[in-house]
């Protein structure tokens, strides 16, 4: 049934996510390549994988972003595919196109598809033309003042202004007055061209208190396409998801099913392959927004895991390998409730990064909790990369109960030589706006004016 | 940062890639002021205890600055604990001869590291003679093997001169990033 | 709604299971007390728990079986209820009669039940009484080897011999000849009578390759009652279960609902409330007889909590608070298959006990893996107690996928210093028959002579 | 709880209160002074101890610093990761007095400890004397104490003969098995 069956995947990636790849391939009884930086060499993804290949020195951009040298890696050591995580590569269309021009399947769509979904704009009009809702705003980059704010007119204040290159919330701009609108548009179009090497910006309609509602998408290479519900993850600090949940506290069956829909229908249509998110910004009044796809697997895929028990690694797996999906829409079932807290080397206050030796770590066990991590007792957190260490991840009957197995998993949880930010999620995890289930996007600004 | 904790982050990296032991860091005369300030101070702090060093040494006519951390004696326990059996004993595939570091720092000897990840060729083709021997005399701008990394071939400078005592890949193996390749007796 | 609340639960009981309770107990913000021996001060559970009392010296018949001791601790720290766990006092008749006239709640039946569900003689009138299936045998101890020999001619050989106070094996011969009974009759009886203080046993007839099933149920003190599925425990080695599964990979949908609706009409008509399980014995022709019922939590009850999302942990504390159970049996849905192997302090081969310092333990995260363990890094398994050091639980779609996560968790899991199961698991998580399902209880006995 | 792991507790949160309390104070900008101040003194010895380091030194023309720290006994460490932080926070209920170690050995004291759980009463009744104070001269077969036990009053001997010299628990206190009511010395 299969196209081309891998027999040995090389992981261009680190950290919980390399890990997590390691262990469905295992598995599955795929062999493994960990590549890593000289910072890495005592990494657990080193360490599980049946291979390693040191590509370079600390810096990302001379290691896990260096093509040449994960290439070589992988000719070195003849694997069939590359799986490149989240982060670093997985939406690079120049690495993709590589892998295929050297005969190395990437896992993940076709270059084509990453380069689509990278650029805003054109996400933006592809998904217009699939029939995916999107925010009144412009099609095109806006150039000049006098343009944006004919379109801002028409749209209406407040508007946001954003870099089509952009991401992570940086050359974010919102103008809530006509008079401010050039001076932002310029600022923000500089922004653009520090961040990304591209000044393109566009504008949309602002919505004061979104949340961050996404819906996840298996697609094979032959048009069929589920979707496993969604995941809430309105919980953001600076445009970063904290924690997520699945499912969302406040979308009904009927929400899920359209909003599921429409994504799997827009996934056909532009010939999408691989797993899939489509995020969305959900109005107060149940209007909902296509903002951008990854087209990669995401931080937060595990409490989909557990509300579906599909395992998407696996999943990316057999449909790179030329598999047919094998399951319908009809096959999914949600159970239960499952919330992510993403665990960082950060001060759980002042936010600033916590680097270090980790002199103690316990996970915790028992019912209904799974820990994604890299890290060991003795591990050191080099500066280099991100500051997520682990992924506490519970899941249980009913959302009271998650919030409560949650606690407990989060007291049980020591990382002790550096600072975490388990204290910030245990006040989110007791905060009375958090457990009704009543929050936006602006959630932790007013939570931390609150709680500080 | 002032000039000379940016000397002790040259010095840092030096040591980092030159994987010997804490060569003592040459005297600089250049440091204009007699004392390190705080803001030096937290800069090399967190410097030398980012990169894991247990000991740090600085001096020069005016100042002496010493960091010591006792080595945490688990490590070897700490980390060892979580390399799964299984995986270990699979690694073979890209596996080279380690470099002895005693032999490197004992005979103070130069080496060669591969910069580049990919195929070590000691010729420039299948019926060529090696570019270079064991006792081979080399000149900083003689090619002494070639890197295939995506296709290319990259020719290798010695970058130093003296004579090959030491070879440790061989035709047609693989390498990566940091891997040794050769050492030259300056 | 509860005729009583819980502030605090003192826990009868060590090692992972304590932890276990414990765990739940802070998710339902019930303060908790330990009860440890001299050899356990270092022990998980103390440290986990809110409080904690020694109670004696290592040895379990004057610390963890000392019932003054732990009555006394459980007034001293002005408990509410107690948790006996599983093993101990778990099934004491007296146990609970005590704290019940010291009004301390007993978390699990009656006095009168536990004693009556512990002699098995009593246990299987009782149990016919009640519509449950039971093996052609003696209803009442059998005294002499006339009696026996006509009643194993009405049976038909093979015929079994059994403790009616037994368990675990021990004091059970089986005999395939007439001639042979009166002998081994006297030997039983003898057995029996150095084992459990009781020289009575029954006879009953014997099934040559049959397999073990039990039916874990829940019952309240209204008469609601619910059964949560089966447990596959087949694998067992001298009557020592090694690993178990949810579901059992042969039983159907239609045998899952006659073995349940029997278990859960038993429990009602003898008035049983709190977890229990009813173990039974399959025959190769798909009928069934009762073999006996567990009055407590067991080991291997994570499996169904796995494949249920039921906690039965706190079902049992729930319904001990005079709650009313609050399902109905529509309510159950089981997704996916679930493994538990138990991981022991012993040499895998040999099976000797390998108590002792622990040096090095990790614990496997990720996807569809629980961790139930007492153990940390440095921690010291005591010669006193139960060898069992940890249970490895895996969830999947489906028993393959399943079997493939549990070899990935073995192979993660590390356990240094002492010999363990570990790699008695793998091999029996490779082995074909294991993988086809096909087994019964002799599986142990021909993979052990086969695989050594 | 047991004495050991009581005493390891309290060892390890004077550890982290110890260590919490050195809240970094401002920057200051310069050391232009040929001394060091208390407030830099301070902020150095944060600096070197928020990163673990274990020495320090610094000197100059006019001056010399070294700051030295003797390792962390690692068995505490090895132990204590696995006491979750709240649970320790929250166990004080059936606490007692631990009884030092040394004490124990220095005076070469006999330890009446309990072999019941159960109430300690010092006194037959509320209204009666003490059955022994601190002096008290016993024998063998006198009465100590009393350790109620599921409503049963156990009278508890002395076994030794000698002079009370510590009473390590309090009219009323719950007791847990191998706790220590009584030093004589014999």
């Amino acid at each position: 049934m299969k196209k081309r069956e891998f027999r040995k995947i090389l992981i261009a990636n680190r950290g919980e996510i390399a890990c997590r790849i390691i262990w469905t391939c295992k598995e599955m009884g795929i062999r493994t390549v960990a590549v890593h930086s000289e910072a890495d060499k005592d990494a657990l993804h080193v360490r599980y994988a049946d291979e390693a290949v040191c590509i370079g020195p600390p810096p990302s951009a001379q290691s896990y972003l260096n093509i040449p040298s994960i290439i070589s890696a992988a000719e070195i050591t003849n694997v069939d595919a590359i799986h490149p995580g989240y982060g670093f590569l997985a939406e690079s269309k120049t690495f993709a196109k590589v892998c295929e021009d050297c005969n190395i399947k990437f896992i993940g769509p076709t270059p084509h598809i990453i380069g689509m979904m990278g650029d805003k704009v054109e996400a933006r009009r592809t998904m217009k033309a699939a029939g995916v809702p999107i925010l009144p705003g412009s099609p095109e980059p806006i150039e000049s003042a006098v343009e944006a704010i004919k379109l801002a007119k028409e749209i209406g204040f407040p508007i946001i202004i954003k870099a089509a290159a952009g991401g992570g919330g940086r050359g974010m701009r919102i103008v809530r007055k006509k008079e401010e609108l050039p001076a932002q548009l310029e600022t923000a179009q500089a922004e653009a061209l520090a961040a990304f090497k591209n000044g393109s910006v566009y504008i949309e309609r602002y919505i004061e208190r979104p949340r961050h509602i996404e819906i996840q998408i298996l697609a094979d290479e032959y048009g069929n396409c589920i979707h496993l519900g969604e995941r809430e993850c309105t919980i953001q600090r600076r445009h970063q998801k904290l924690l997520e949940e699945a499912p969302s506290p406040i979308i009904t069956p009927e929400q899920r099913e359209q909003m599921g829909a429409i994504a799997v229908k827009a996934c056909q249509e532009i010939g999408y392959s691989n797993a899939g998110t489509f995020e969305f910004l959900l109005d107060e009044d149940g209007s909902f927004y296509f903002m951008e796809m990854n087209t990669r697997i995401q931080v937060e895929h595990p409490v989909t895991e557990m509300v579906t028990l599909a395992d998407i690694v696996r999943n990316q797996i057999r449909i790179a390998e030329g598999e047919e999906l094998g399951y319908t829409q009809d096959d999914l079932l949600i159970v239960g409730h499952s919330i992510e807290c993403r665990i960082n080397a950060e001060d759980p206050e002042k936010f600033t990064p916590s680097p270090g030796r980790i002199t103690a770590f316990n996970i915790p066990g028992g019912p209904g909790v799974r820990v994604d991590t890299a890290v060991y007792p003795g591990y050191v957190v080099p500066p280099y990369y991100d500051s997520m260490i682990a992924k506490l991840i519970v899941h249980a009957r009913t959302r009271k109960l998650a919030i409560g197995r949650m606690k407990r998993a989060l007291e049980m949880m020591v990382v002790e030589g550096i600072k975490t930010t388990i204290p910030l999620h245990l006040k989110i995890m007791n905060d009375e706006k958090f457990q009704k289930g009543d929050f936006s996007t602006k959630f932790m600004e007013e939570f931390l004016s609150t709680n500080s | 940062m002032s000039e000379s904790s940016a000397k002790a982050k040259e010095e840092i990296k030096g040591q980092t890639r030159g994987s010997s032991k804490k060569t003592a860091p040459k005297k600089t005369s250049q440091v204009s002021e007699p004392s390190l300030n705080m803001d030096e101070l937290y800069e090399l702090a967190s410097l030398v205890d980012e990169h894991g060093f247990t000991d740090f040494e600085f001096e020069n006519a005016n100042i002496r600055v010493r960091l010591s951390k006792n080595p945490a004696p688990q490590i070897v326990q700490a980390v060892q604990p979580y390399a799964p059996a299984p995986a270990v004993q699979n690694k073979s595939e890209v596996k080279t001869e380690p470099v002895s570091a005693e032999t490197a720092i004992d005979e103070d000897l130069h080496i060669i590291i591969s910069e580049i990840v990919g195929t070590f060729y000691s010729a420039s083709a299948p019926d060529k003679e090696p570019y270079v021997k064991l006792g081979s005399t080399v000149t900083p701008e003689m090619t002494v093997c070639i890197i295939e990394a995506m296709k290319l071939m990259n020719e290798i400078q010695a970058e130093v001169a003296g004579e090959v005592v030491k070879i440790y890949v061989e035709n047609g193996q693989p390498v990566e990033y940091g891997q040794p390749l050769f050492g030259i007796r300056k």
